[in-house]
């Protein structure tokens, strides 16, 4: 089938290029020699980096006119956008496309120039040895409760887009008040969104809102850290993928795209404490599936508009 | 008839400019070109300046930069000098915590002092509320004065390093001369010893400046939560979309006039004195005899090494031999997992060891052959205007690194170096980036040297570029080891321009660890750091060894 | 073997003038001495013959070829020259035996060769026991010879000696001096010789150029330097000398309170005017009765004023009789007089150099 | 104003002993010269005086008190005393007149005298308008003035010179010595000073310590060291001599082809079995004629084999005939004779300084 006609060619192109944002390097080289195992012969190479170096790298490649990438995978929703505009992104549409969680459709580009290929979530997190399950805030109101003063940590989105679009999705559902009463309990900010499992760990805060992944993988070793899934929402964030234009290996690529929406990968990802992305895999041990919670999350464009507005507001009320 | 050498300056002025000003070229054209149009403009210099908050910023990492140094002064400077000069026991232990300081990554350090100074949990507050029985403890990591101090202990070994190998190169005479007038030790110390090493002095002052500004690491973890930016953090957040490189550039562009300024204060401060202290005459170095003061002066020294290195050092143990560092001491919680994972399991990490050491090396060799040869350029006055020369070697150590890259990237993905991919573009990345501080260090020791030590060689008929190997490198070679190791260790942790020119195949340790730090992964961090540690520290131990006897002790001294 | 030629060689510092207009010209294996007080300059010349120092104007040439001139000098390595530092310049990091080699392998001699001729040169510097020190471990005067050796080794066709036996004693020096000029004669090694000590430019030297103030005063052979000093300054520099100020009137020339026939003089006719002589000390005799025979001679009477005994010979200075004057006058160990003591001056006018009106 | 004494000092750098049992004893006052060959141990007695070495065996005394012995020393800046380096050792990044200054302020002076008293000495060693110049833009005889300055203008209780005139002409050389002895005299300070340059021993010191391999060979006054040498190595390094081995038989002292009568000499009955005399030349009169006149003179017959002019006097070889010796004779310019020229030479017995046998 189709599948077989693009591992021939991709064979041909023997090797294909990765920019990704998407986790971190084992991971990134883990899901590498998954693709290696199950595609002899096409070899794969990861750079992993920030989504910002990714899309530096990519932008001065574009003006170099060097085509070294044949798949992107950034975290920025604006980059898509951006790369749309610009053209530099070629259609496809994955075979695998219909194994997709469904609460991811929606993030999938109407053109196909790009996919929804990792999701993460944003959860209120704390240190199990200074805070009860029953005294952990429930939902993310609580967090500007006084009992947690000079406790709580976030991430600040001038650095993070996570950090941007759950400070969005934040701004969306409270308004802009939620974040002057918060400012009441002197956050820690600090510049990632991971951050706050430091800070968590280092008990010089105990209560934040992080990330799902970090703070599993942190507690799976023993660490004193627990996850809330808030009663108004856990924050869903989706990351995709897409295929260069200028791909040197374009059938590569797209065997690529597939593999990244395939039950393989998915395991692959979870192993690595990711969050699956394809609705059959299982996520690790505990978390929940996204199914089974209430995730909200803002469209891709009150993303891209709302951020630089966040941005401005974030340091009108915390002064940074 | 012209010198012949003349050709071998021009070719290594000409690779100077090359690998300095090719980038730095690049960033300047950027910061004058409208983003989307590419017309020249002066608009990325108003938004980059227009704005206080910017400014702000900028004047924040000036103080935080100057009182770093500063701290660095008071920390190097007499640790330095016990070293080189002094009877003072535990040199051996000293040394090797300061490389440890050095080498240990900047982040387990601030995490460290995080964990040691936090308001609300730090163990010293915790100490000192347990025994005051008040409400706070008196300690705030986060802020002005907590960023300076761990900057300061993070960047002190510069002036530790370059210090010792000015002081290293002093005749004793030279105190004998001051201590047979009535001078005491002390007074000779501050009148002779170390005004004669202050070029050395300066330029690590100078290093140190230029680093606390272009410093993110430290900053990002202790400045945001203590509610200011630097300018770092606020380039950083240039680089979120939607991207203004080139305001980025705009912005760090006027830092290349603070390098120059600086270095015309040096050159007005050191004006017509001479710093010559090996001048042909033989001359000895004597320890000086301290009394019971050595062991104050021991004292010292493991108190700032322990704010630097040893109570870190804790913490990093603690983390790289924990199950899950977040639970604290307990026996339970031991586990040689991590290490077992840095050193067996992670795949990546063989490959990446044997590159950044390489690479690393590589850099080194490159940077302190062409900044010692810049610097006798400069110092011998082989060219005219020569002393322009100093700005372009130090121009790129001031300059961000996150936006020295982006430059970096332009200028070897286009002609005339073409080098995407390999592994010497990491390498003339490292070397451009480092060659202020080999540099620095180059024409302070230049400076001890009198020049006829080499007019001697080429009087009996070998060139400059002979006179320079087999005379001056070797009366430098403790001073120039000492370099190389400030320029490999910094190599071996750059991360921002490894970020952006690394490659398959080209992966360095840097980027590795960066992943650990950005997800928090403190147990395999601090296992990779401790590892780093005490690998570098015995391979550094074991290369002075080969290094040589150290010319000015005498052999039969009693 | 070279002729070297300095033509009107200037060389400031900033406002200072350390070398003005110095013109001397060398012949291919000649030795040539620059003495002149501290700070006259002649480091600096020698800094430019070596090639160090472009001049600031002026040129030098070598066999004919122009090695320095202000804009464009020919590297020091390329002169074939060989100097000896005031400041020694032994490298720190080489052994004895490597600082006397280097020379050589830069020239690159067969091993063997280079250590059979440090070892030679080391013996000849009576350092032979020393070569596996270090220069730190040596004495002043034996750091001194390494430098020598250094820079003797190699044979150059020129060599440039800044006060190479200050630190040594005299037997040494002595020795020193002997092989300098024993190298100079067997291998016709044009050689300029700066030195403080006069009698070891006097025993040395083909010429030697008196220098004061940046100038040359004057150059000559030993003997006529020190017989027939040109000017004040030469006379009162080279040697000690006693400077007699007189007139000429009709025939003879009359001085503070005595005078000397104008025929008796070498050169009667040139003698005008005021006039300046230089007498050496050793040019008066004492005695204790006035002298017999007639012989061309002045006596002149005078008492002792002080005396000073320096081992080999006295110093005394004596008053002639009514004048002002205060003769110095050198004598040996066994004529002894006592301060006080009514004395014969002997003066031999066809010793005293006529000077240049300044 | 200091006692200083040195009891049995020696040191060893590893396998080598720089200065092997040293002692001597100044008094209060007193100026006394170190002088030996190069390398013979005067820098590192002298660095012991000061306390920069530790003997490492001996102790030295001053005023009574041990301050230096193997084990515990006074530090160098607590002994009141000020020394001039062989290396010069000025400080390369203070101007001239901060060289100077430094010793007063560390005395804490009031500024207007700091200043008035670095003038004049700047005066002093003629270098009043070089206060402003760093070292480096001096002559290596300016160095050495600034050296000479900044260790007088404190006026220590001890003065350690080592070599403080060496790269100084002959006149400034002069003038400093006369400088450093007048200090001497007008503050009684306590001075040690080293030199090659004999004269220069001869004519400033109290008493003269010759050294040899790290040993004192022989201390004395200036004149009777040079007047009774008792060893060869003394005679030989003091002034230019001549060695004259005889034996006694009889009324006669036999030497090679000549005798002189017992009685002739100074301590005739001393005279014993085999003998050796050191004989300076200037103790030797050279005649054309045999001189008349008694007196104890021997006179023997001889030839001229050498001659060598001197500037300040001739310096001649005379054989005595059938002889194998060969004696230097000094004479004075006006003293001609050819190579080849039969001569008497007049020697005078009570000249002769017997020697100690080896
Ligand atoms: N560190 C050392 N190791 C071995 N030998 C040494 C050391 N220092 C000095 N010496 C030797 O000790 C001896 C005495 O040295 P010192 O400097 O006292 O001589 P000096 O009399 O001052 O000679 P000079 O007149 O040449 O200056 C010399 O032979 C020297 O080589
Ligand atoms: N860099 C400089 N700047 C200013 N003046 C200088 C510099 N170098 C030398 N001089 C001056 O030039 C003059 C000549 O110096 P030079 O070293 O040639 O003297 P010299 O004859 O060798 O004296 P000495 O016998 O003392 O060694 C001196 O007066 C010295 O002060
Ligand atoms: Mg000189
Ligand atoms: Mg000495």
């Amino acid at each position: 089938d189709g599948e077989k006609a693009l591992y021939e060619a991709a064979k041909k192109e023997k090797e294909l290029t990765w920019y990704t944002a998407h986790y971190n390097s084992e991971t990134a080289a883990a899901i590498c020699q998954g693709f290696e195992k199950k595609y002899p012969g096409v070899k794969c190479n990861y750079i992993r980096t920030t989504a910002q170096v990714a899309y530096q790298r990519l932008a001065q490649d574009q003006k170099a006119g060097i085509a070294q990438a044949s798949v992107i995978s950034s975290t920025d929703q604006g980059h898509y956008t951006k790369m749309k505009q610009d053209g530099w992104l070629q259609p496809y549409k994955p075979k695998n496309l219909t194994e997709l969680v469904d609460a991811f459709r929606s993030f999938n580009d109407p053109d196909d120039l790009f996919v929804a290929t990792a999701a993460g979530l944003v959860l209120i997190t704390y240190n199990t040895s200074v805070v009860s399950p029953s005294e952990a805030p429930k939902k993310w109101t609580d967090l500007t409760d006084p009992k947690w003063k000079n406790k709580v940590s976030i991430g600040h989105p001038g650095f993070s887009g996570y950090v941007g679009t759950w400070v969005v999705q934040m701004r969306k559902l409270y308004g802009w008040d939620y974040f002057k009463k918060l400012e009441l309990n002197k956050p820690r900010i600090g510049r990632s969104i991971n951050d706050t499992v430091t800070m968590l760990n280092a008990k010089e805060s105990i209560v934040a809102a992080g990330p799902s992944a970090t703070t599993l993988e942190s507690r799976a070793k023993g660490n004193p850290l627990a996850v809330v899934y808030p009663e108004d929402g856990a924050v869903l964030m989706v990351s995709a993928s897409g295929i260069l234009k200028n791909a040197p290996a374009p059938n590569a690529a797209k065997l690529f795209m597939e593999y990244l929406l395939s039950r393989e990968g998915n395991e692959v990802m979870v192993q690595q404490h990711q969050d699956p992305v394809n609705k059959h895999v299982k996520p690790m041990a505990g978390g929940k599936s996204i199914a089974e919670i209430k995730t909200i999350r803002p469209t891709p464009a009150e993303i891209e508009k709302g951020i630089p507005e966040v941005k401005e507001q974030f340091r009108e009320t915390f002064g940074i | 008839m012209k010198d012949r050498s003349l050709l071998v300056w021009l070719l290594l002025i000409a690779l100077l400019l090359l690998l300095v000003i090719n980038p730095l070229a690049r960033l300047l054209w950027a910061s004058f070109e409208h983003p989307e149009t590419g017309a020249f403009t002066l608009g990325n210099y108003a938004a980059a300046y227009g704005r206080w908050r910017n400014v702000e910023a900028l004047i924040n990492s000036l103080v935080v930069g100057l009182a770093a140094a500063g701290l660095c002064i008071v920390f190097g400077v007499p640790m330095a000098w016990a070293v080189s000069r002094t009877d003072m026991p535990g040199k051996g232990l000293v040394w090797a915590a300061v490389l440890g300081t050095f080498i240990m990554p900047n982040y387990l350090g601030a995490v460290a002092w995080i964990l040691m100074a936090g308001p609300n949990a730090g163990w010293l507050n915790r100490i000192y509320t347990g025994l005051t029985g008040a409400a706070a403890g008196p300690f705030n990591i986060y802020s002005k004065a907590g960023l300076v101090l761990v900057i300061a202990c993070y960047s002190f070994p510069y002036m530790f390093v370059f210090t010792r190998s000015a002081l290293d190169l002093i005749s004793s005479e030279m105190e004998d001369a001051a201590s047979t007038l009535g001078a005491s030790a002390l007074r000779t110390t501050l009148r002779v010893t170390l005004p004669l090493a202050l070029p050395a002095i300066m330029g690590a002052f100078i290093v140190e400046f230029l680093e606390a500004i272009a410093l993110f690491g430290a900053p990002a973890l202790i400045a945001l939560p203590a509610r200011f930016q630097v300018m770092t953090t606020m380039l950083w957040q240039m680089f979120e979309f939607p991207p203004r490189l080139q305001v980025a550039a705009a912005y760090s562009m006027p830092l290349l006039l603070i390098t120059v300024f600086l270095f015309w204060l040096q050159y007005r401060l050191i004006a017509r004195k001479g710093f010559v202290s090996l001048t042909g005459k033989g001359g000895e170095r004597r320890m000086v005899r301290l009394g019971p003061w050595r062991w104050v002066l021991l004292g010292y020294c493991l108190f700032v090494t322990s704010l630097s290195f040893f109570v870190p050092m804790v913490v990093v143990l603690q983390a790289a031999f924990a199950k899950a560092w977040g639970r604290g001491f307990g026996w339970d919680n031991l586990t040689l997992r991590n290490l077992r994972f840095v050193l067996f399991d992670q795949t990546a990490t063989r490959a990446a060891t044997v590159n950044t050491f390489v690479y690393a090396a590589a850099a080194s060799v490159i940077a302190l052959g062409l900044a010692l040869a810049i610097a006798y350029i400069v110092a011998r006055r082989l060219v005219p205007l020569g002393r322009a020369l100093t700005y372009v070697a130090m121009a790129p150590f001031v300059i961000p690194g996150i936006v020295l890259a982006i430059g970096f990237y332009a200028a070897y993905t286009a002609k005339p170096l073409v080098l995407y991919g390999t592994a010497w573009i990491l390498i003339l990345a490292f070397a451009t980036r480092f060659l202020p501080i080999a540099y620095t260090n180059s024409d302070a020791s230049l400076r001890s040297i009198n020049p006829e030590l080499e007019d001697a060689a080429r009087i009996l008929g070998g060139s400059r570029v002979l006179a320079l190997r087999r005379v001056v490198a070797p009366l430098l070679k403790r001073g120039l080891a000492g370099a190389f190791i400030l320029v490999f260790i910094p190599a071996t942790r750059e991360l921002s321009s490894a970020i952006f020119l690394y490659t398959t195949g080209t992966q360095v340790l840097s980027v590795l660890l960066f992943d650990k730090s950005d997800e928090g992964n403190f147990e395999v961090l601090a296992s990779m750091g401790l590892i780093l540690v005490v690998g570098t520290v015995a391979l550094v131990l074991a290369g002075f060894r080969l290094v040589g006897r150290d010319f000015l002790l005498r052999r039969t001294a009693s | 073997m070279s002729r070297l030629v300095l033509s009107e060689v200037s060389r400031r510092f900033g406002s200072v003038t350390a070398v003005d207009r110095f013109s001397l010209s060398l012949a291919q294996g000649e030795f040539v001495s620059l003495l002149g007080p501290s700070g006259c300059g002649k480091t600096t010349t020698l800094r430019m013959i070596a090639g160090f120092l472009p001049p600031s104007a002026g040129t030098i040439e070598m066999d004919g070829r122009t090695i320095s001139a202000p804009g464009s000098t020919v590297p020091p390595e390329k002169r074939n020259m060989s100097m000896i530092f005031q400041s020694y310049a032994i490298w720190p990091n080489m052994t004895v035996a490597e600082n006397v080699a280097f020379g050589l392998e830069v020239r690159r001699l067969p091993k063997a060769e280079v250590r059979a001729r440090v070892d030679k040169i080391l013996d000849v510097v009576q350092m032979g026991q020393l070569g596996g020190r270090y220069p730190q471990e040596l004495s002043g005067g034996q750091q001194q010879r390494v430098a020598l050796a250094r820079a003797i080794v190699v044979q150059p066709a020129v060599l440039l000696l800044d006060e190479p036996l200050s630190n040594l004693d005299a037997n040494l020096r002595e020795e020193m001096r002997y092989e300098i000029r024993r190298l100079h004669d067997e291998f016709h090694i044009t050689t300029v010789y700066v030195t403080h000590d006069q009698a070891e430019a006097m025993v040395t030297s083909d010429r030697i150029a008196v220098m004061h103030q940046g100038r040359i005063e004057q150059v000559d052979a030993p003997r006529a330097l020190y017989a027939r000093p040109r000017t004040r300054f030469v006379a009162g520099f080279i040697g000690r000398t006693n400077f007699l100020d007189g007139e000429a009137r009709g025939e003879a020339i009359v001085f503070d309170r005595f005078e000397i026939p104008r025929r008796a003089f070498a050169d009667p006719e040139a003698l005008r005017g005021r006039l300046s002589f230089s007498l050496r000390p050793q040019s008066i005799v004492l005695h204790r009765q006035p002298p017999g025979g007639a012989g061309p001679a002045a006596v002149v009477p005078g008492a002792v004023t002080q005396r000073a005994y320096l081992g080999e010979h006295w110093d005394y200075t004596v008053r002639p009789a009514e004048s002002a004057l205060a003769l110095r006058v050198t004598a040996r160990p066994h004529e002894v007089f006592e301060v006080g003591e009514n004395v014969w001056l002997e003066l031999d006018p066809r010793q005293m150099a006529p000077l240049l009106p300044e």
